[in-house]
């Protein structure tokens, strides 16, 4: 394993859970109403107890939000503002990464993104951790979102803005896309 | 045969009967003793059978003890005194502890044993003294003013026989086995009234007796007395620092306590005897407040095992006050009697110097005894009235029961008399009542300035409270011990019960040894004849057996032998 | 001021309980023994049986076990005595305030009458804040 | 006049002799140990803030014992210290005073014992009995010690003892400084210092008797502790450089003898570890009471 | 014959921490031995689940003052080998270097103490002066005198100043002729020899069935150290002497310890003279799902940590395991059969805290003081006048 | 002995009771193992091979408790920790204590902050927690909430 480089595996656990899950179920969030005005804060219970107040979907978001809304900036705001040097720009891979190990949750990159994309929420200083409740039964979140952003699907789904993130999750957002600016 | 000397006795007391100062006083004592015994008796006694047997039992041996006081002649004398001997067996039978036979028997084997050696003593002295005059002459054998010199191969035998029949009574070294025996199986108050105080001033008395009116006493026989008085008391105190049972323990003080007295007399000068006399009394008056005070703890607890013991100074503190003054006067703290006494019986060792560098012994032995035995209380002290109280005691102190008037009074008056004797000793006019005993002026190189040393302590006393007074004692709050942090009362077993508390010494190289040896009873001489004896089979099964009857068979058929022998 | 109170200013014996701490507050008193710190020159003396005491230098941060002792604890100290919280866990749990075992900080068991902070403090900070204390009663009074 | 003596010499020349000796032992053990040590005055304070301190009656112990014991205490050492400086000053005493002091002595301990008995409290317990058997290891070579000047003053009063010494101290001899020796180890398990703070043991068993005594009880305790701390040393300059001798140039020898007792005394107790109660008692009854033995007979032999 | 119980603790002198020792005594022999612990626990383990693994670093300084070092030392080791990862040659000398220093100030801390349990109040006083002049050589490297923050998962906090190590060395060497003369003096008393000799005494199988560990285990002939064992941090780089003795009584006990200052000076100088360049952190961006163990040998023994991860920042178990957890039991197969006496001085012997034993306190992060120093004492005024008021005002 | 004998000698004896075997680097090893065989080969490692006995980790992994017990092997420096998994809801293993002593204060431990019940242990008594501590709260278990209602959680002073 290479020393220091954070992978989407790394961060999101090693445990392949799919396996354990019939029928290849997929958690599926709606971003969108996520981050509408509807719902200031995130609500939903998560089943993962490892942590006291764990809230698994806060890391899913995260997820998501850095891999379809973040602009990738060139030259990134929220990177250079960060005092602690936690985020990186995976070149490669496209996508920001934020290391939970640095990040002490100041929220200059909340302040420094000129398009608002960092939520302060989605940066707090216990990292949280979703395991898509690995065999404990039912995604304990989706009957907890008052907002109905969260469903269990099964297969391929199929729409505008509907993106697969890995192979347990899929997001609903209105992507922002390079070629499309 | 010894009937008609009772006879002849009560037809002519004059012949048979004087007075001295000592006796008498002896006689004021025993009657003390005695009215206590009956007194003590009413309470503890209670509810046992054949309680009028009992009491005339010790009215007997009053009557007896003052027989042996008075009487003149030796056969009378020896007669009250195998008589004593039997009383004690059947007094010792009233307890009712698993031993108490087994002890009974043994008592009665050394006292009647010693009384057979009595009686050969006697033998001897009336051969001695008037050849041979026949049975008559025997039998009106006076004691006073014989002055036989301990020359002869035949005068030490009769006056080691004599000796040791007062050893064996007194309770000193090597007769004393039968007293701790006895003091655990017996009743209380025959504990109290025979051994620690009947026993002692009669076997003291009569020590004293043969050793100034009998006998000329020579140095070499002045030190062996002195060096079995320090043995036994180093020896006996030393057991008793170790014992588990209440009653035992103080057993063991009774035979230590008698080696200051035979170390007294042996001292061989008038303030050593003196003291010796002086001590015996004190030493009745202590120890049966003691053994008294043991008593009524046993009664309310219904054990003298000392680990079940403890705290229970909350149920009965005016016993305990009274014991633990018996207790300071036992180890010599001045200002208590105790201390008078020992202080002249120092000051006779000390005066004996001429027989070399010796007395540095006897004196250390004393002294040290006396540390010893302050030792040994303060461990019943602690195991008995102070420390946590144990399971037992705790529910004796919920009971509430106050200590009656049967008990108290003896008590009051033994304390009292401890502290008033101690005090006032240089008031005690020595020279009327020992004076004619120890043939010669009681020559004090000095007086024991109990005045002045009970007043430096008495301002010490009161300068103690006053700095009380100048802090904040109004203001005494009462809470729980510090045992850090814990409390007592989550933690029962946190109890020091002080059984244990002389182990360590126990441990000690040497001792280690020693004691082991006296746990088999190595030192017992009862035992160790026994042992010896059951060589010969018949006979020691025979006595050992022995059921009263056979005892008495065998005493008199002794008796008979003996005087076909010599006659 | 009394010449009691003067004489308990002069004379302060502490007792040094420990409530779960991590022993270095308690190091460091025992250090204000050693020769660098010295506090007997101040008459200082550490005991070993509350009764004797005159200061009580709690440290740690109560644990459950220590709670109820402590009010024993604190009914079993001669008054009038004064307590000094020494380090923060004895101020205010510090660390370990949401610690299962710790349920409840120092002052709301018993009365304490001085604070002094630090983790640990250093002996020189316990001295004075010993000083501090001593001048405070003695000047309050 | 007897009370006179008592109440200047018996106690308050001796408390504030002693209270002072307890500081000269503090400092020179501080500087021992590279401290400073505490002020003059501070054993002084020390007894008044413990007067002014609350008494705490542990919850079921024998209340009146438990207060009197520490009273019992120091009466004795008032009257030993009274009987002493009544020697020195008007060889007043009386025949056999040597030994009333030497039994006098025991009461200290004997009110430590019992007031650790009666504190019901299982450490306290195991001190007084500690300081028992102590008492009794010391006691041997104690009373051996002690017989050597009787011997070489043949007689038991301590004025005499003091009188026969003016042509030359005892301690002079082979035999007095032998004895000499065994007694200053035995004052120091007398003043329960180390390595003989046995009962004490504050890091074993907290103090040991008196561990549940507060305000004025520990003070009076306190205090006991300090006066023996003057009246033994006295004891022994008594008994072997034949007691104070305040005229000329004596003062300074007394001084010196005096100041050397307590330093070696606090010599001894810096540079020794505790030993346990059963080294103790071996060790008194075993050298300790061979050298005393060997000090006798060299005595009784008029070495 | 009723049993006697003898407490020793919870707060008494001979512990600086609350502990309760119940001796099962006849006499003064002691026939056995319980223990009651719980009064220092503060659920260490569970408040370091709380934590990122970074502040957890503090808590874990905070199970004990005394090994402010090794916790911290062993927990970030444990960090560090849930994924692969190695830490630079210079961070490795500076926490040999922390780490050598505790040894010695431990060891100091703990013969003063030994001496003063047994009443040898002198060589306490001695000792721990001594021990000062190696406070000041940690506070001259560090900037603290315990307590030294220096650890952190993948490096060390805070460089060495260039221009210390000399003072350091200096001070080091200034100790060195003093050690040796408190260690002839320790060593060579008559006194000391009949307290300590045969006292105690473990033997090699039971501290083999104890897993007894450090200065305990080495007395008894037990050659266990970490440092050569399981090589890590500075310690393959030079030569040093495990000490190991066969008596397994106190007196050993007290031999390692006095022996070992000198080789941890030696240690200590070796570092210091030849510190390499480097960084001295390895930034761990993120700690991968995973476990990982962390022992070091502690100047008690090896002190072992276990760390559990997620993937988050914070752990998910953490289990502490101090020396003394194993050390302690063994108290109860030496002590049957000694004194009151010596039992406190073999319960000194293993030198037992139990802060970590108890350790299981828990992390919660801020540790940050919400007043100052004046506010305190303003706020303890207010608080000691309502409180003076409510008691009637005197 | 080597790591690979060691490591040959100990599979080839307990080839039925281990259930998985992961090396994770040259001084760890991993051995997953029945429950129900834990004295055997505990006591066969700490006896025969001389591995010291570590300390022994439970972790609450819900639904199962995971129990870790650490042997290292200090001759070639092997960390060896066998793996058990116990049942969540009622945690239950043979007591290793009985046979050794080392294990004696850590299964205590355990079993106070987890609930895991070891049978036959000589001296089943409580280690740490308070005395009014209740029965069946356990602090470790991922489930555990403040039940004392009387406790303060704020900052003091
Ligand atoms: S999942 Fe539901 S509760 Fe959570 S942020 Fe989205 S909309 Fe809000
Ligand atoms: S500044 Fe905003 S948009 Fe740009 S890379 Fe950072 S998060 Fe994305
Ligand atoms: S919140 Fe974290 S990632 Fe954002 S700037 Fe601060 S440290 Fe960096
Ligand atoms: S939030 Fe705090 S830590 Fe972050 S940048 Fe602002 S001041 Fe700094
Ligand atoms: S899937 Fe499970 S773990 Fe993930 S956020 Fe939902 S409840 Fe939490
Ligand atoms: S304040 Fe700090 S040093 Fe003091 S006990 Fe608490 S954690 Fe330890
Ligand atoms: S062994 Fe534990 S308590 Fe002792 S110093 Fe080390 S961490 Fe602290
Ligand atoms: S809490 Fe703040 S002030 Fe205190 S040591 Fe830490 S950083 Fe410094």
């Amino acid at each position: 394993m290479e020393m220091n480089k954070t992978t989407f595996d790394q961060l999101h656990g090693s445990i392949d859970v799919v396996a354990k899950r019939k029928g290849g179920e997929k958690l599926f969030i709606d971003l969108d109403i996520c981050n509408s005005d509807q719902c200031d804060e995130c609500v939903i219970k998560c089943s993962y107890f490892y942590h006291h107040v764990n809230n698994g979907m806060i890391s899913l978001i995260e997820l998501a939000t850095y891999a379809l809304i973040c602009r990738q900036c060139e030259e990134p705001h929220c990177v250079n503002s960060c005092p602690r040097d936690a985020l990186e720009k995976i070149e490669n891979g496209d996508t920001l990464v934020r290391h939970t190990a640095l990040c002490v949750n100041c929220r200059s990159c909340s302040h420094a993104c000129p398009y608002g994309t960092i939520y302060p929420q989605i940066v707090p200083y216990l990292a949280n951790i979703c395991d898509y409740c690995s065999d404990r039964g039912d995604y304990t979140c989706i009957p907890t979102c008052p907002y109905g952003a969260l469903s269990s699907v099964k297969g391929k789904v199929e729409g505008e803005n509907i993106f697969e993130l890995g192979n347990r999750l899929v997001v609903h957002s209105t992507h922002w896309d390079r070629s499309k600016a | 045969m010894s009937f008609n000397l009772i006879i002849d006795a009560l037809k002519n007391p004059n012949g048979f009967f004087a007075s001295s100062p000592l006796s008498l006083l002896c006689a004021a004592f025993a009657a003390m003793f005695f009215v206590f015994a009956v007194i003590y008796s009413l309470k503890h006694m209670k509810g046992r059978t054949g309680l009028w047997r009992y009491y005339i039992y010790l009215l007997a041996t009053f009557i007896a003890t003052l027989g042996i006081l008075f009487s003149t002649t030796f056969v009378l004398l020896l007669v009250l005194w195998g008589f004593l001997g039997l009383m004690l067996y059947l007094l010792i039978s009233f307890g009712n502890n698993e031993g108490t036979p087994e002890s009974a028997r043994k008592s009665l084997v050394i006292i009647g044993g010693t009384d057979v050696l009595l009686l050969l003593g006697i033998v001897l002295i009336w051969r001695i003294v008037s050849g041979d005059t026949g049975l008559s002459g025997f039998l009106h054998l006076k004691f006073g003013n014989l002055a036989i010199p301990l020359t002869g191969r035949g005068q030490i035998i009769a006056y080691l026989c004599l000796a040791s029949a007062a050893f064996a009574k007194a309770g000193a070294m090597p007769f004393h086995t039968w007293l701790p025996d006895t003091a655990r199986d017996a009743p209380v108050p025959v504990t109290a009234y025979l051994p620690a105080s009947l026993d002692k001033l009669l076997g003291i008395y009569f020590l004293a007796r043969i050793t100034l009116d009998v006998f000329v006493m020579t140095p070499l026989m002045n030190t062996v007395l002195m060096a079995l008085g320090s043995l036994t008391i180093m020896a006996a105190v030393m057991m008793a620092l170790v014992q588990h049972d209440l009653k035992r323990l103080l057993g063991y003080h009774a035979v230590s306590q008698v080696g200051y007295m035979v170390l007294g007399i042996g001292t061989g000068n008038p303030v050593g005897i003196a003291g010796a006399l002086f001590h015996m009394f004190n030493n009745t008056i202590y120890k049966s407040s003691l053994f008294l005070a043991g008593g009524e703890v046993e009664r309310r607890t219904g054990t003298s095992d000392l680990s079940k013991l403890g705290g229970l100074v909350k149920a009965m503190p005016l016993v305990f006050a009274a014991f633990l003054i018996a207790s300071l006067s036992i180890s010599g703290i001045p200002p208590f009697n105790g201390f008078a006494s020992k202080w002249m019986l120092y000051q006779g060792i000390i005066l004996s110097a001429g027989s070399g560098g010796l007395w540095v012994l006897w004196l250390v032995a004393a002294m040290l005894g006396s540390a010893l035995t302050l030792a040994s209380f303060m461990k019943l002290i602690h195991t008995v009235f102070l420390g946590q109280p144990s399971e037992i005691s705790q529910k004796v102190i919920e009971k509430k029961e106050k200590s009656g008037f049967s008990t108290l009074l003896p008590l009051t008056v033994l304390s009292l008399l401890c502290i008033g004797l101690g005090v006032f000793a240089w008031k005690i006019p020595f020279a009327d009542y020992f004076s004619p005993e120890v043939k010669g002026q009681v020559d004090f190189p000095g007086i024991w300035q109990s005045g002045l040393a009970t007043m430096m302590l008495i301002s010490g006393l009161v300068i103690g409270f006053l700095i009380y007074l100048v802090g904040t004692l109004k203001k005494a709050r009462i809470v729980e011990p510090f045992v850090g942090g814990e409390t007592l009362e989550k933690n029962p077993d946190m109890r020091v019960s002080g059984v244990d508390f002389y182990k360590t010494i126990m441990e000690l190289g040497l001792l280690k040894g020693i004691y082991r040896w006296a746990e088999k009873k190595f030192f017992d001489l009862y035992v160790v004849a026994g042992k010896f004896v059951a060589g010969f089979g018949i006979i020691f099964s025979f006595m050992h057996n022995g059921i009263l009857s056979r005892y008495f068979l065998w005493f008199i058929a002794g008796l008979v032998v003996l005087c076909i022998v010599l006659i | 001021m009394s010449l009691k109170l003067k004489a308990l200013l002069k004379s302060p014996w502490v007792f040094h309980l420990s409530t779960g701490s991590c022993n270095n507050c308690d190091i460091e008193i025992l250090d204000c023994l050693t020769p660098r710190f010295d506090i007997e020159r101040f008459g200082m003396l550490l005991v070993g049986s509350i009764k004797h005491a005159d200061v009580l230098l709690v440290t740690g941060s109560c644990n459950r076990m220590s709670v109820e002792r402590l009010k024993v604890l604190y009914e079993q100290v001669p008054k009038p005595c004064l307590v000094v919280a020494i380090g923060t866990c004895a101020g205010s749990r510090g660390i370990f305030k949401d610690s299962y075992n710790c349920p409840v900080p120092l002052d709301k068991i018993i009365p304490v009458d001085v604070y002094i902070p630090g983790c640990p403090p250093k002996p020189e900070a316990m001295i004075a804040g010993v000083v501090k204390l001593i001048e405070k009663v003695g000047g309050s009074k | 006049m007897t009370f006179v003596y008592l109440l200047v010499f018996g106690f308050a020349a001796t408390a504030v002799l002693g209270l002072i000796t307890s500081w000269i032992d503090r400092k020179v053990t501080a500087r021992v140990q590279y401290r400073v040590g505490p002020p003059f005055l501070q054993p002084f304070i020390d007894i008044v803030k413990l007067l002014g301190k609350e008494t705490l009656i542990p919850a079921g112990a024998s209340k009146g014992t438990f207060l009197i014991a520490p009273v019992i205490g120091i009466s004795g050492v008032i009257a030993v210290a009274t009987l002493l400086w009544v020697n020195q000053f008007f060889s007043e005493g009386f025949m056999g005073d040597w030994i009333v002091t030497i039994y006098l002595l025991a009461i200290p301990s004997l009110s430590i014992i019992l007031g650790g008995f009666a504190s019901r409290n299982p450490l306290a317990s195991l001190g007084a009995s500690r300081e028992m058997k102590l008492v009794i290891a010391y006691e041997l070579p104690f009373i051996l010690a002690a017989l050597v000047p009787v011997i070489n003053a043949h007689s038991i009063r301590l004025s005499v003892i003091i009188d026969s010494q003016a042509g030359g101290v005892f301690a002079g001899s082979l035999s007095g400084i032998l004895a000499l020796i065994v007694a200053i180890l035995c004052v120091q398990a007398k003043l329960a210092l180390v390595p003989f703070d046995i009962p004490e043991a504050e890091t074993e068993i907290v103090g040991g008797a008196l561990i549940e005594y507060s305000g004025p009880g520990l003070a009076i305790f306190r205090l006991m502790k300090n006066m023996l701390f003057f009246t033994l040393p006295f004891f022994l300059i008594i008994l072997f450089f034949g007691g104070l001798r305040l005229n000329g140039i004596n003062i300074l020898w007394t001084v010196l003898e005096y100041v050397g007792i307590v330093a070696i005394i606090t010599v001894i107790r810096n540079t020794n570890p505790r030993v346990r109660i059963d080294q103790a008692v071996r060790f008194f009854w075993g050298p300790m009471t061979l050298i005393a033995i060997v000090a006798v007979v060299l005595a009784l032999k008029g070495l | 014959m009723g049993k006697t119980i003898i407490p020793i603790g919870p707060y008494h002198p001979l512990q600086e921490e609350p502990e309760f020792f119940t001796l099962t005594v006849e006499g003064e022999t002691v026939v056995d031995i319980d223990m009651r612990m719980g009064y220092n626990h503060r659920g260490i383990e569970k408040l370091s689940e709380m934590k990122t693994f970074e502040n957890s670093t503090f808590v874990v300084e905070r199970i004990c003052g005394i090994c402010s070092t090794s916790h911290p030392y062993a927990y970030t080791r444990a960090v560090e080998d849930i994924f692969p990862m190695e830490v630079s040659m210079r961070s490795k000398y500076i926490r040999t270097i922390i780490a050598e220093g505790e040894r010695i100030h431990s060891h100091l801390l703990w013969l003063g103490l030994a001496g003063h349990f047994l009443g040898y109040n002198t060589v306490y006083m001695w000792a721990w002066k001594l021990r000062e002049e190696i406070l000041d050589v940690m506070e001259i490297l560090s900037g603290n005198r315990n307590a030294y923050a220096m650890f952190k998962p993948g490096g060390v906090r805070r460089d060495i100043n260039a221009e210390d190590i000399p003072i350091s060395l200096k001070k080091i060497d200034s100790i060195l002729p003093t050690l040796d003369m408190l260690k002839k003096a320790v060593l060579d008393d008559p006194v000391l020899h009949a307290r300590l000799k045969g006292v105690g005494v473990m033997s090699y199988q039971e501290a083999i069935d104890f897993s007894a560990l450090g200065p305990t285990s080495r007395a008894s002939g037990v050659a266990r150290d970490v440092r050569k064992d399981s090589p890590y941090g500075a310690y393959q780089e030079m030569e040093w002497d495990m000490i190991v003795t066969k008596n397994g009584d106190v007196f050993d006990k007290a031999v390692i310890r006095i022996l070992e200052m000198f080789e941890a000076a030696k240690i200590m100088k070796y570092c210091l003279n030849n510190l390499p360049d480097g960084e001295i952190d390895a930034k761990i961006k993120d700690v991968p799902p995973g476990e990982g163990i962390g022992h070091i040998e502690a100047p008690r023994g090896e002190t072992f940590h276990y760390v559990k991860s997620d993937g988050t920042n914070r752990p998910v178990r953490h289990k502490v395991r101090a020396p003394t957890f194993m050390n302690l039991p063994t108290y109860k197969a030496t002590i049957k059969g000694q004194t009151i006496s010596d039992a406190t001085i073999i319960l000194a012997a293993i030198d037992p805290c139990y802060c970590c034993t108890e350790r299981i306190a828990v992390k919660d992060g801020k540790g940050r003081m919400l007043y100052n120093g004046q506010d305190l004492i303003r706020l303890s005024r207010s608080k000691t006048e309502k409180i003076r008021q409510r008691m009637g005002g005197r | 002995m080597t790591r690979e004998e060691v490591l040959l000698d100990f599979t080839s004896r307990f080839h039925a009771d281990i259930l998985d075997l992961e090396d994770k680097s040259n001084t760890r090893l991993y051995v997953d193992i029945k429950p129900e065989s834990i004295v055997r080969i505990g006591t066969y490692l700490f006896r025969n091979i001389g591995a010291r006995f570590n300390i022994a980790t439970a972790t609450d992994l819900p639904p199962k408790i995971e129990i870790l017990y650490h042997f290292i092997l200090e001759d070639i420096n092997l960390l060896i920790s066998l793996r058990v998994f116990l049942d969540g809801e009622k945690p239950e293993i043979e007591s290793l204590a009985k046979e050794i002593e080392a294990f004696n204060w850590i299964e205590r431990e355990m079993s106070e902050l987890l609930g895991i019940t070891f049978i036959g242990h000589p001296d089943p008594r409580r280690l740490l927690l308070a005395d009014n501590w209740p029965e069946g709260v356990y602090p470790l278990r991922q489930d555990y909430e403040e039940w004392d209602n009387t406790s303060d959680r704020t900052r003091g002073v």
